[in-house]
């Protein structure tokens, strides 16, 4: 049973890669074949939901290299039931958003398919029970968000953004599979629940926990392998809102979750952990300030939000890591389909080309508002309720007694809160320039549209209006969550579910929320200080550096990027000049010879007389001396 | 120094001299000459040696016979008979060469028999010869007349250009 | 030990003349040297040793005489056919490698 | 039973022989049964049978054959070479499918490629040090002929460096082969297996000799220069079977012979061995990185990718043996799939120079999505055949411990990133960008359909169930290193 | 002191002289081509068929030293000189000379060669050879070119003077131990010792010229290019089978280890670098056969248990270089000879069985299959090198397997290529009729390379190996 649940859309998506991608009827089928995964599969998910108590689990012997068992196990406790189900929502409603969206795309039969490929790889991760399995659909979502991110043809960044995701987070993966390697080896098995009972030394642990942080930073996009997040917004928005918001990134947390009685054991991981959330947390959320890419604000708060996510993991609360995966999936979800129905209306990406769309897109308008104001925290939206758990977390763990060091605890703790105060400027910020205002859409040249900045659209857009229905009614229902799934923490069944706190609100909230009302204030002040201004600009010379995200772009590009290209000019050099020469000149050289021999031969028959009786006598010599001595 | 060593030494005296104005030479057919004179020398050689059949075997084959067909090519040749200077080559390959392999094989063989006196044998007269060449060497002497054959069918073929193959 | 001294200066001053000379039939002539100190060495071995067969050196010698004979008579058929073709007797007109057809 | 050994290999030599007699099109089809004839064997060979002990063959036949030399017929099939065989077995049938509506001269090509069968499967199949030598050689000449008779511009130039350095690699496995059977007075593999009555001098010796003649034909840096060259150059068909199931050659005997004949000489090589196979993974993906043309690329890929499987080979555990072995079938597989597609892209936009290629998945779309499968199952991707040995080879590094093979394990990794570099940067170049123009073949077809399936559903397939390739192979793995523990 | 005859035993010698004499007797009283053709080669047929009958018993016996003694390989060595001579004549379809003499030539070479075989003494052995060599100068000379002349003085100057070098070696050796007949030969002892190993050195020497090892290689070339092509198929393959046996004779018997190692490396290194640059086609075989010479040599360094070795390696090659001097043959137009290689450009596809035969044979002398003679000789003399302790030497040997596939390849595949400017398709050759005798010799030699190379024991049967000795590990 378990098992169907990732392998249903994985086989309707290998099936839907056969479709033919061009004509008519092939997109109908292939709408419908990915509808149908990601409805089964959200079926599926909520039967498990609702029939199982207990975790269910499935052991089935895979393979066995030497005297290390592979198995295909499933294990779905209630916690990545509801992991699942957010999957599957988000799945199903990118889906069917995605036939208004793409629907004169001519690739589309292939795109739906790698979505459905994507939801199953997903829910591999979420319910795989071994680590060689969890790795399959770890990589797979890899692959699906590489080629979805390239999908768009004319992009020109497209194809680069893809590779440089892929990359990047392959670069993590090296670490994830060598910890895998190590984990695994170490317990003589890959089960994770072998692996969570084995009994690992000190350093083997370390190491091989190490060395799955950096897959997870990679997968997560966080510091130092972040980078390629903001980029891969070059890819579709759904594929955004699923894959770059809702889900793949956030299975970084999902694993560490996962692995979290090994973490416990090891304050270097978790110190390390924590250093790292702190670092992503401030990087995003500062970077997400001055992006004048919508896409690209909501890209680098993604970068934040996961950040408070590995905090919370850092500073031991498992639980509200998960429950801010849970709401961040609800509320980025939203936000990403709403930007694509304002990218789609208005066909750019830049807020500079926005303004004043509240009035012609109310339902668009009133979207972002809940994710928005979830997003930065705003009481009783979901987004409070989580990261107001991460916050007492980190407060709790600064007291010291947890497996963290407190020093890692006050970290996280001070830079979460500095994230709210940012993350409430930036939204309001955001809904400003976008919504508010006059309109900015035509220039001094007339209308501003720029071919290749709405992807997947091959018409000019019309007026700017609410998307169509097939688009609007996804945003709207997963407005329901974003809103109100915070509440969901005082349901005892989901509580149990996540292992969660009891909710209490108490005065450790009225910092979080006098921060929030600063920033929100803030940003509102500066915008209504110069009519028309980003309020950004207020930050004077800091902007550039916070637009460009402090250049760690160039910096990758110069550190390692550079010289690895560099390496393989020389090794190639050195390949075909030294290796290949050698070779080539032991044939040369060989050549030459016979030439200067023949040559040699090319002489009168006296020649050959002394030759052969030169040759005769030195040979006597030798042989004289030779038996003499003998 | 015995009469024999004595006798030895002056036959080996005209021998290797006569041999050396063979190879030095510039008259061709003076060097057919010198050339009797070494082997006629040699026979002796043979004579004090011994081999009393081997020297007269010598003096009629080669004295008689290669000779006389030596000098018959020159003729044939149409080799000027007097003088010539084109005959020879730079000399310095061949007299290091000719000078290494006389020296050294003078001197392995000195060296292998130092001054051992040998008593000389009985002589092998043409009827103890025959006794051993019919007694202990029929086989190649079978098959040595089978070569002679092939060496005057062969002269033959290639003297007479009458003779042309067919398929030519 | 005299006669195999002359031998062995007879092969070389043979060895010189085949190298030194220019004519075949000079070369021919530097060639009977060359066997003739062979000979010379059988029938002096013949003294010196005493081997299985009584006399086989002197028989090996009256071998080699025939042998030298004959191939002397064959040799001197093919220089004279190559003077024919040639009119020339100089070795080192012939070339090893390379010919013209 | 056992006859079944002999019969694959007489019938694709009967097929060669009865294609070159014939008519050009009735050799083409005789031919064609040839090659599905022995495929359905090679099926049956290695169908995987219960053996009564750990290094008891399946099938076995043995006669003598030249006593003077101690050379016997001895043919045995187990675990480490039944998948070799199907595989084999696969690429020909598809190859000779493939060359079955392309004309010119299809017929002796296809009588080549079933010779060039004989010889690979008799490689697999030889239980006898002289009769491995002798298949080993019979391949030699018959892909020369394919790559200089079918080749493109520059085949001569390239199927002569083939074929020199190949036997190279060869004349030093027979002085290899020679060595042992004069120390040890057999030539039996079974009864050689473990390195029984080899003195550890002979060993060394003997292993140095194989691991340099196997390392040439697999080919391990710094030894692979001829691959790229042959594989530029080769014809579609030549490159599949050359990259699919001639490389495995090298693999295989370093497997089955470096070091289950000579386990104490492979062990006190494999460090080298191993940091050789690591540089050539990683320089195999920088220079693929800085490549230029399609099929050079793709055969720089294999040298990285052999350089997996020989890691594997030189960690000499259990798991890294197998490893090396799915390893194996998985790069025969994917590269020979690669090289199919490599060639369709040439025949449609006669330029292998990816400076000139592009835009792929706009112009051909089935065409691209299968170049891209391809692609990423040839960078390793969990779930496809490519995984498996790539990972494992990694685990196997891991297994073995301290620094040297940490250190190891961790390049090779950081290589595996690499590949995925370059295969990407490829795609790129291919299938995205602007869009070239193609002939007025667009579609794939049928003849194409044909050859191509089978090999994305086994890359598919054996992800999904590596155990067809393992399941024989744990206990002769065993046998072999049983003399290392 | 009569020595007993047994008459039986000299069967062999008997048939190879007593054809000769026919040959001379037929030419005389018929002097039709075919019926002198037909008398010798049924002369050589029988010659082939009587060591196998002949009885083995030693005969022409001082004490226990003999004459004629047959050896373990001495019928197939007599065999295969008589299969040489049967197919050499059967390529002789157009040789430019009148029939009776070739024909009585060929086989006072081929009762040479018998000789050989059976030699118990130096003298008989030297008799031999010299019977072998001397109707081939005479045989070479045949074709009324300044080539052919030219050729024919090479060969008869540089094989006198390594006649008067082998003999000088006799004679050293006779005087410093007073053996000749083979079986009493020893290592000199004392003051000798010098003395008997420069004699052996200089045999060796001597008899090397006749396998064409370096540097006693210079004539073979020249020779062979411009002798008529059966004739230089005959001294490629039967004239080298001599000199092997000779040589073979003396290094089972005493040791020569060094110096044959210093020719056998010399002789396949500089054959085979120097057959790279090659432009026609038989100095291409002739250079490769120098080449050959030194794998031939290479297992004689490890002195009587080399031999068989040695032989085996010998057979395989004349049966292979035979066949492609006889693709030569059959390929040519007949004025031609030799010619350039690159005048095979595309000849496969006019005359592919040839071709298919020519490649069999360029594969064998390769060591490479479809040519599993070949493969089984390298197999072989890298066997008794390594078994014998002579590692470094089977070394020299497989890399310059390497060398010599470079040009071997290069040009089997000129056959196959099309000529520049013309697609393969296209070419039109027109067809060449092979003259039956060319076709049967042909066949016949190929049918024998091919059993060899699937049946090899038979010959190592017939040269009485049986069964594979490690030699190493005791």
């Amino acid at each position: 049973m378990i098992a169907a649940l990732p392998g249903v859309p994985l086989l309707l998506g290998l099936l839907g890669l056969l479709l033919s991608p061009a004509d008519r009827a092939g997109r109908k089928r292939a709408a419908a074949l990915g509808v149908t995964g990601a409805v089964l599969a959200l079926a599926l998910t909520v039967f498990l939901l609702v029939t199982t108590d207990d975790p269910e689990e499935i052991h089935l012997d895979w393979v066995r290299l030497g005297d290390l068992d592979v198995t295909l196990s499933f294990s779905a406790g209630p916690a990545a039931l509801y992991v699942a189900l957010a999957v599957t929502v988000v799945a199903l409603a990118v889906q069917i958003y995605s036939i208004g969206y793409l629907h004169d795309d001519p690739r589309y039969a292939p795109y739906a398919a790698q979505i459905s490929l994507f939801t199953g790889a997903m829910l591999l991760v979420v319910t795989a029970g071994d680590l060689i399995l969890l790795l399959v659909g770890w990589e797979v979502m890899g692959v699906c968000s590489y080629l979805l991110i390239g999908h768009d043809r004319r992009l020109h960044e497209a194809p680069a953004a893809a590779v440089k995701a892929f990359l990047v987070t392959r670069v993590g993966d090296v670490g994830f599979l060598l910890g895998i390697a190590l984990l695994g080896w170490s317990a003589r098995s890959f089960r994770i629940a072998d692996v969570l009972a084995s009994d690992f030394g000190a350093t083997t642990l370390t190491a091989g926990l190490l060395l799955i942080l950096a897959g997870v930073a990679g997968k997560s996009a966080q510091f130092p392998l972040h980078t390629w997040l903001p980029d891969a917004m070059a890819g579709p928005t759904p594929i955004s809102a699923l894959i770059h918001a809702a889900t793949m990134v956030a299975a970084g947390v999902y694993v560490v979750f996962r692995l979290y009685p090994l973490f416990a054991q090891s304050p270097t991981a978790l110190a390390t952990l924590g250093v790292m959330a702190a670092v992503t947390l401030l990087l995003g959320a500062l970077s997400a300030m001055a992006q004048d890419d919508l896409k690209r604000v909501l890209a680098w708060s993604t970068v934040s939000q996961i950040g408070y996510m590995t905090g919370a993991l850092a500073v031991g609360s498992p639980a509200a890591a998960l429950f801010h995966l849970l709401t961040h999936a609800a509320f980025k979800a939203l936000l990403f389909l709403a930007a694509g129905a304002v990218i789609h209306a208005v066909g750019t990406n830049y807020l500079s080309r926005m303004g004043g769309l509240r009035r012609v897109m109310p339902a668009t308008f009133w979207s972002f508002v809940i994710g928005l104001g979830a997003l930065a925290g705003l009481p009783p939206l979901a987004g409070f309720w989580s990261k107001e758990n991460v916050l007492v977390a980190a407060a709790h763990a600064t007291e010291g007694g947890e497996a963290v060091p407190a020093w890692t605890a006050w970290v996280v703790w001070i830079a979460a809160l500095a994230g709210v105060l940012i993350t409430a400027w930036y939204s309001t910020r955001l809904l400003l320039r976008a919504f508010f205002g006059p309109s900015r859409a035509y220039g001094p040249d007339g209308p501003d549209w720029e071919v290749g900045f709405d992807d997947a659209r091959y018409d000019r857009p019309g007026v700017a209006h609410d998307p169509p229905r097939v688009m609007r009614w996804p945003v709207l229902v997963l407005a329901v969550p974003a809103a109100l799934l915070g509440l969901a923490a005082f349901a005892p069944g989901f509580r149990t579910a996540l292992e969660l706190e009891q909710p209490h609100l108490d005065v450790a909230i009225a910092l979080p929320m006098l921060l929030l009302v600063t920033g929100a204030g803030t940003a509102w002040w500066l915008w209504r200080a110069v009519p028309g201004a980003d309020p950004v600009l207020a930050l004077g010379r800091v902007q550039p550096v916070l637009a460009n995200a402090f250049y760690l772009d160039a910096v990758q590009d110069r550190a390692i990027v550079r010289p690895v290209k560099a390496l393989a000019r020389a090794v190639k050099w050195t390949d075909e000049r030294v290796v290949d020469g050698t070779v080539e000149g032991a044939g040369k050289t060989a050549t030459g010879l016979g030439t200067l021999l023949s040559a040699a031969h090319r002489a009168a028959l006296p020649r050959a007389a002394v030759a052969v009786l030169t040759g005769a006598l030195l040979l006597g010599v030798v042989a004289a001396i030779y038996g003499a001595s003998a | 120094m015995t009469v024999a060593d004595a006798l030895l030494l002056a036959l080996g005296v005209v021998a290797v001299g006569a041999a050396a104005l063979v190879v030095t030479s510039k008259h061709l057919v003076r060097a057919g000459l010198y050339l009797v004179v070494s082997l006629g020398a040699i026979a002796g050689l043979y004579l004090v040696l011994g081999a009393e059949l081997v020297a007269w075997v010598q003096v009629l084959v080669y004295v008689g016979a290669v000779v006389v067909l030596l000098l018959f090519a020159v003729m044939l040749t149409r080799a000027p008979i007097g003088a010539s200077d084109d005959l020879d080559r730079p000399a310095w390959p061949a007299l290091l060469v000719g000078a290494g392999v006389g020296l050294g094989l003078a001197v392995l063989l000195a060296d292998a028999f130092r001054w051992a006196i040998f008593p000389l044998p009985e002589a092998g007269t043409a009827g103890r010869m025959g006794e051993q060449i019919f007694g202990s060497w029929v086989l190649p002497f079978e098959v040595i007349s089978i070569l002679l054959l092939s060496a005057l069918v062969g002269a033959i073929v290639l003297s007479r250009p009458d003779i042309k193959g067919r398929g030519e | 030990m005299i006669p195999y001294v002359i031998a062995a200066l007879l092969f070389g001053l043979g060895v010189y003349g085949v190298l030194r000379r220019r004519n075949a039939i000079l070369v021919l002539m530097a060639v009977e040297l060359m066997l003739n100190a062979v000979n010379l060495v059988f029938v002096t071995a013949d003294v010196t040793t005493r081997g299985a067969t009584h006399h086989a050196g002197a028989v090996f010698t009256l071998f080699i005489i025939v042998l030298a004979a004959a191939e002397v008579g064959v040799g001197l058929a093919i220089v004279l056919q190559y003077y024919r073709l040639r009119k020339a007797v100089a070795l080192d007109e012939v070339q090893l490698e390379g010919v013209a057809e | 039973m056992n006859e079944v050994l002999i019969a694959v290999l007489v019938a694709p030599a009967l097929g060669a022989l009865v294609a070159a007699l014939l008519p050009e099109r009735a050799g083409r089809v005789a031919a064609l049964v040839a090659a599905a004839v022995t495929f359905l064997l090679t099926v049956v060979v290695a169908l995987p049978r219960g053996a009564s002990g750990p290094i008891v063959p399946w099938l076995e036949v043995d006669h003598s054959w030249i006593p003077a030399l101690d050379v016997h017929f001895h043919l045995a099939v187990d675990g480490v070479s039944g998948p070799l065989v199907v595989l084999t077995g696969l690429l020909t049938l598809l190859c000779c499918a493939y060359t079955m509506w392309r004309p010119p001269s299809g017929r002796t090509l296809m009588a080549l490629l079933l010779v060039l069968e004989v010889g690979i499967l008799g490689t697999f199949l030889a239980f006898d040090l002289v009769l491995f030598f002798l298949f080993f050689e019979i391949t030699l000449l018959p892909m020369y002929a394919v790559i200089a008779g079918w080749g493109g511009p520059d085949r001569r130039r390239a199927a002569r460096k083939f074929v020199l350095y190949t036997l190279f690699g060869s004349v030093l496995l027979l002085l290899g082969v020679v060595t042992v059977i004069v120390a040890a007075g057999t030539a039996d593999i079974y009864a050689l297996t473990g390195g029984l009555g080899l003195s550890r001098t002979t060993q060394y010796a003997a292993f140095t000799l194989f691991a340099l003649a196997f390392a040439v034909k697999a080919p391990l840096w710094p030894l692979h220069t001829w691959l790229p060259d042959a594989h530029t150059e080769a014809p579609t068909v030549g490159s599949v079977l050359l990259a699919g199931v001639l490389l495995k050659m090298g693999t295989y005997g370093l497997i089955r012979i470096g070091v289950g004949v000579t386990p104490t000489g492979a062990a006190w090589a494999a460090p080298v061995l191993a940091v050789l196979a690591v540089a050539a993974i990683v320089i195999g993906a920088l220079i693929c990185l800085r490549q230029t043309e399609l099929k050079r690329l793709i055969a720089y890929s294999s040298v990285g990718h052999m350089g997996f499987v020989l890691l594997g080979i030189a960690t000499l555990t259990v798991t890294g043996l197998q490893a090396a072995l799915i390893g194996n079938i998985a790069h025969g597989v994917i590269t020979g799939l690669l090289f199919f597609l490599a060639g369709a892209v040439k025949d449609r936009t006669h330029t292998g120079d990816l400076a000139e290629l592009g835009g792929l998945r706009e112009t051909a779309p089935r065409l691209a999505g299968m170049f891209a499968f391809a692609a990423i199952a040839s960078l390793g991707l969990p779930g496809l055949a490519g995984f498996w040995g790539e990972a494992f080879a990694v685990v196997a590094a891991v297994q073995r411990g301290g620094p040297l093979w940490m250190t190891l394990a961790a390049v090779a990794a950081v290589g595996g990133a690499l590949t995925a570099a370059y295969f990407l940067r490829l795609l790129r170049r291919v299938t995205h960008g602007a869009p070239v123009p193609v002939d007025a073949l667009p579609v794939v077809s049928r003849t194409e359909w044909v050859a191509w399936a089978p090999l994305i559903i086994l890359a598919l397939l054996l992800g999904l169930i590596p155990s067809l390739v393992l399941i024989g192979s744990g206990d002769p793995i065993g046998a072999m290193t049983e003399a290392l523990r | 002191m009569t020595q007993s005859i047994n008459h039986l035993a000299l069967l062999p010698l008997y048939a190879a002289a007593g054809t000769a004499v026919l040959v001379l007797i037929v030419d005389l009283a018929v002097g039709r081509r075919s019926a002198i053709f037909g008398t010798a080669a049924a002369g050589a047929l029988i010659t082939a068929l009587a060591p196998v009958v002949a009885s083995t018993d030693p005969t022409l016996c001082v004490g226990a030293n003999c004459s004629w003694a047959a050896g373990p390989s001495s019928a197939l060595i007599a065999v295969l000189f008589a299969a040489l001579t049967l197919g050499v004549l059967g390529l002789s379809t157009r040789v430019p000379a009148p029939p009776g003499e070739f024909c009585f030539l060929l086989t006072c070479s081929m009762t040479g060669g018998v000789v050989i075989g059976y030699a118990g003494d130096l003298v008989t052995l030297i008799v031999g050879l010299e019977t072998l060599t001397l109707p081939l100068y005479v045989l070479t000379g045949l074709r009324r070119t300044t080539a052919g002349a030219s050729s024919a003085v090479t060969f008869f100057l540089v094989s006198v003077v390594s006649t008067a070098i082998a003999l000088l070696g006799a004679g050293l050796l006779f005087a410093a131990t007073g053996a000749l007949h083979l079986s009493a030969l020893t290592p000199g002892a004392g003051a000798m010792a010098p003395l008997a190993s420069v004699g052996v050195a200089l045999i060796v020497i001597g008899f090397a010229f006749k396998v064409a090892a370096v540097p006693l290689h210079a004539w073979a070339p020249a020779t062979y290019d411009g002798a008529p092509l059966p004739v230089a198929a005959y001294l490629s393959t039967a004239s080298k089978l001599g000199g092997v046996v000779a040589l073979a004779a003396i290094t089972s018997r005493l040791d020569t280890g060094p110096l044959i190692a210093v020719l056998a490396v010399l002789t396949m290194t500089v054959g085979n670098l120097v057959a790279l640059r090659q432009t026609r086609m038989v100095r291409l075989l002739a250079w490769s056969s120098v080449a050959q010479a030194g794998y031939i040599l290479a297992p004689l360094v490890a002195g009587g248990s080399g031999v068989t070795a040695a032989l085996a390696y010998a057979t395989f090659f004349v049966a292979l270089e035979f066949i492609a001097f006889a693709v030569i043959v059959a390929l040519l137009p007949p004025d031609a000879h030799g010619g350039d290689i690159a005048s095979y450009r595309g000849v496969a596809r006019r005359s592919p069985w040839p071709a298919a035969a020519f490649v069999l044979a360029l594969s064998g002398l390769a060591g490479l299959p479809p040519g599993l003679a070949g493969l089984f000789a390298k197999v072989t003399i890298i066997d008794t090198l390594i078994n014998t302790g002579w590692g470094w030497l089977a070394g020299v040997v497989a890399i310059n397997a390497v060398i010599a596939l470079a040009y071997y390849i290069r040009t089997a595949a000129i056959l196959y290529a099309s000529p520049p400017g013309i697609a393969v398709a296209d070419l039109r050759l027109p067809k060449l009729p092979i003259r039956w005798p060319v076709a049967a010799s042909l066949i016949g030699a190929a049918v024998i390379a091919v059993i060899l190379g699937f049946a090899p024991q038979l010959l190592f049967t017939a040269l009485g190996y049986t069964e594979f000795v490690p030699l190493l590990s005791r």
